[in-house]
């Protein structure tokens, strides 16, 4: 589904955001991309959906040569792959439901189909009685949502979703980790970038973790951190540091 | 079904990008107003520097002792053979003599007989090429004398010294309202589609996302051409019905004290809204599709 | 401090916001050339329409026998006493003469003496004063018949026909001239400012962020009243130096033809100048910075 | 600091963003506000920067009665309260060092004092290096830090802080926990909206809970979930509900 080989992208001439990454993922796999803040997920996924350009390397995705593919036929491809944006990329002039429709609409969906999906994917997220909201009516949680629920509505073969829970509280989080889970076991390809240590932990699913561009882990089964021990030890740390801001009061 | 899609989008998006929709409306009412007077007073103007160009003319003195015969056919010389000929009038020697009395009668009192030629008064086709009618009747031999096309033609006359003044009078206002007029189509243009442009860089975004969740160039173009076309549908109405507000309260009143442009200026109005009309939409719709270009990279 | 401050923040919102400043340039630019083209053609047209105007001219004919003292008796009443008048030229009865012959040597072949009277032309101060003047010189009894203003006169004329036609078709020039130089200017005031709110909005979200994190209003909006003027500035100076080329190239070699306009028109380039500039800037000063009130609001 | 008398803030006629609130913050609290997704935290901070106006009831903060604050004074309020925004609201035309220093220049700040103050902001949020990027040149996380640091570079007596680590990854995320609390141990008062259960659970300081507007827990030191078995029997749900995910694979 989706292949790397070399890939490295420079931001300025100076910021290696992305640097020499090679990388499989078949299809219908589910993939944990983590890593420090600025250590180049988000800017991987960009490469994924043609956004931004690799400065060298190459890129499959779904079976197509990125660095070959003419521009006009990058609609095309992005109609394949379902995104959530880590800042959401809502169309502020329309509300909840006509974004998610016109999502739709841009892949040739009839009005019918969009009378019949849009509601279902404002149920699964808790959205449905802000259907009429414009984004800026909209808490940052619900925002998120409403980007997720764009990104899965018809049912892309791959889902990238960058930081889908980050502003939403626990219980809602679990909700969304369910619902990607779900469309994971219908077959689709999913790679999530997250900082969600719980979530990464309890799922056990593949993880790739990056610093600096480069990916330094890679485990079918994997944890947040490190190893296991690391784990515990870099818990510790937190807790041990929560406990000094605590009694140091 | 996809029209109506793309219909319904261009309105949806009207309604909510009030600002950038209303200016481009403005920018359209303004320019379009601005031609819509402009176009008819370029066409007053020069009706009325015609009007007094009509003035230049060439006066033909034939013989005291032209026969009936030779006027007969130096008129047919003249509305026939001559190039740069507009318009020929017949003075006989009564009418002129009739004429000059009534204006001096002192001097014409005093004289017993008629001293006055038969004469043409020959207008040139356009009034720049009055030097050149001269020319016709009366060419310019090698030694630098002039003759006459016709041994009935005693003399061929114009009055220099007023003719070039209103012939350079004249010329300064014709070539000053085409240069105008040519100015103001182009600025219209311009500012049209600057302020287009503009309004679409405020919705950059909006087409960025467009792009990203999947949509073609033209699935994202279609809704602005016709936001453009309706913008600029609304605004050309707007100035065609004030011009007509402008027309009916203003103009109409005053015709009879300007009749030398009632006359054109009322039979160019159909066309003139035709093709403002066409214009706005024609430039907004354009201004719409083409600059979207430089935001459908992504 | 607080200026080269804002002096800073304003070149740096310059050069960051490319697309609307621009944009904002472009209008100040096409406007005010359309407007320094205008200007000087408002100018040209109306001095050649005058020029035509100032052949409209009163005729006093003196009584044949009028003495010289009489002469100067009615030079000083039109001079000093009559209003309306504009310009006086005496013609003598001899000056008359030979004109006359020039024009028409047949006729005055014929006459043994002159049957002339000595003329005054006077020139109204205004062409459409032209009927007034000839009352104040004959005036209309109670009867309906003309008097006149001094017994040495004999009679006063003006050539009907011809008057009329010149002052109705110079009156819709200078009209048509005066009413789109007001159009165009407001035009341009409308224009300007809409490109700058329209500029403004692309930026509202700016404005937003800056008042949540502590600025005051003329805080904001200092940096966007230097923004407008350096724009203005940048706009008119561009707009001058095009009509400057301009009139380098075109008009200046064209000028010993258009003799009538050469001179009012290099006199007030200049003044031209100053007028476009201080405009440009000013519009887009102001523009910016009231425009800005409504995006102030949070 | 900040007192709330029966605050309730309607939009569009229907939502109850925030319900009837009566609330009392005393100066050098330190308060996390926690609540389910939508359920008005975000609106709650606004209020207090007088960003939007209570539909009814009184706020008082810093001593002034928002109501009767006259419109011009109102950026001398804010002057006197850091915001970490949500949606980060930084101005997309300056660098991320521009963006810190007009923040101060709008407060009165000379330039001596912007030379000076900037790069320790900087520094202590791990942004050194990143001083002359645009926003649209960060990375999620990253665009955060910058509002965080933007929030306390003058040193305010009151800090709002709304999800301020929700793009961040758990080792940073306590970089800028501890930096609020340093700035709290100052004497600031410090509010902050979040869903890191992690870091409220092990601050153990006052909770308010929201939850459809209205306040339903008002804990001294608290958890971020209700009481103590409350978190222990959520976190257990939690467990097993990805367990579930993980094994029905
Ligand atoms: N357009 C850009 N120009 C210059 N540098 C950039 C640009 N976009 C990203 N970067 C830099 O590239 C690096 C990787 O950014 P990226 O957004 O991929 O990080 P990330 O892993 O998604 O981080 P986070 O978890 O904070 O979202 C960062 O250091 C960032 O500053
Ligand atoms: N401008 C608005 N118009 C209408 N409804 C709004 C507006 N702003 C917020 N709301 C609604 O008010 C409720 C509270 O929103 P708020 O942003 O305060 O939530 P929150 O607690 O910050 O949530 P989150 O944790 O997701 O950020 C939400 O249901 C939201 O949809
Ligand atoms: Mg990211
Ligand atoms: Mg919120």
């Amino acid at each position: 589904m989706i292949r790397l080989d070399n890939v490295t992208k420079i931001y300025k001439g100076e910021t290696r955001a992305v640097d020499g990454v090679s990388l499989n993922i078949e299809k219908g796999e589910f993939v944990f991309l983590v890593g420090q803040s600025g250590s180049g997920k988000s800017t991987m996924l960009r490469l994924l959906t043609a956004e931004d350009a690799p400065t060298s390397g190459e890129i499959h995705v779904a079976g197509k040569d990125l660095g070959r593919l003419s521009s006009w036929k990058v609609p095309y491809l992005r109609r394949n792959i379902g995104s959530v944006f880590q800042d959401f990329k809502l169309l502020p002039n329309r509300t909840v439901h006509d974004n998610i429709a016109y999502a739709l609409s841009a892949t040739g969906a009839t009005r019918k189909e969009i009378r019949a999906k849009v509601p279902d994917v404002l149920r699964l997220t808790g959205l449905s009685t802000k259907l009429h909201n414009y984004p800026d009516q909209l808490s940052g949680g619900e925002k998120q949502r409403v980007s997720v629920a764009r990104a899965f509505v018809n049912h892309p073969p791959l889902l990238l979703a960058d930081e889908p829970t980050g502003n939403l509280d626990p219980h809602t989080s679990l909700g969304i980790m369910q619902l990607l889970y779900r469309i994971y076991r219908t077959g689709t390809t999913v790679l999530v970038a997250t900082h969600d240590s719980h979530m990464v932990d309890r799922m056990r699913r593949r993880v790739i973790e990056l610093r600096g561009g480069r990916i330094i882990r890679d485990e079918a089964s994997g944890l947040y951190a490190q190893r296991e021990q690391t784990t515990d030890e870099f818990g510790d740390l937190l807790d041990n540091a929560y406990h000094d801001l605590g009694r140091s009061d | 079904m996809r029209f109506t899609f793309f219909l319904r989008e261009a309105t949806r998006s009207l309604r909510r990008n009030a600002v950038p929709s209303f200016a481009a409306m403005a920018s359209v009412l303004v320019t379009m107003l601005v031609l819509g007077v402009f176009i008819p007073m370029v066409q007053a103007t020069t009706g009325a520097a015609n009007e007094v160009r009509a003035k230049v003319l060439v006066d033909v003195f034939l013989k005291a002792d032209a026969t009936d015969a030779a006027v007969e056919r130096v008129r047919k010389t003249l509305t026939q053979d001559t190039k740069y000929v507009g318009n020929v009038t017949y003075v006989s020697k009564a009418e002129a003599y009739a004429r000059e009395k009534k204006q001096n009668p002192e001097a014409y009192a005093l004289l017993g007989s008629n001293p006055l030629p038969d004469t043409f008064r020959v207008t040139p086709d356009k009034a720049g090429n009055v030097g050149k009618l001269r020319d016709e009747l009366a060419p310019l031999t090698a030694s630098g004398e002039r003759t006459v096309a016709d041994p009935a033609i005693d003399e061929v006359k114009n009055r220099r010294d007023e003719t070039t003044k209103i012939l350079s009078a004249t010329k300064i206002v014709k070539l000053s309202m085409a240069f105008l007029a040519l100015l103001l189509v182009l600025a219209s243009i311009l500012l049209i589609s600057n302020t287009i442009r503009l309004s679409l860089f405020a919705r950059r975004r909006e087409v960025e996302v467009m792009k990203l969740v999947g949509a073609t160039d033209w699935f994202i173009r279609w809704p602005f051409v016709i936001e453009g076309i309706i913008v600029g549908a609304i605004g050309g109405v707007m100035a065609i019905g004030l011009l007509l507000v402008g027309k009916v309260a203003f103009i109409d009143p005053l015709k009879s004290d300007f009749s030398l442009i009632a006359a054109p200026e009322t039979l160019n109005f159909g066309v003139l809204i035709a093709v403002l009309l066409v214009a706005s939409v024609a430039v907004s719709a354009a201004g719409s599709g083409l600059s979207l270009r430089r935001f459908l990279r992504v």
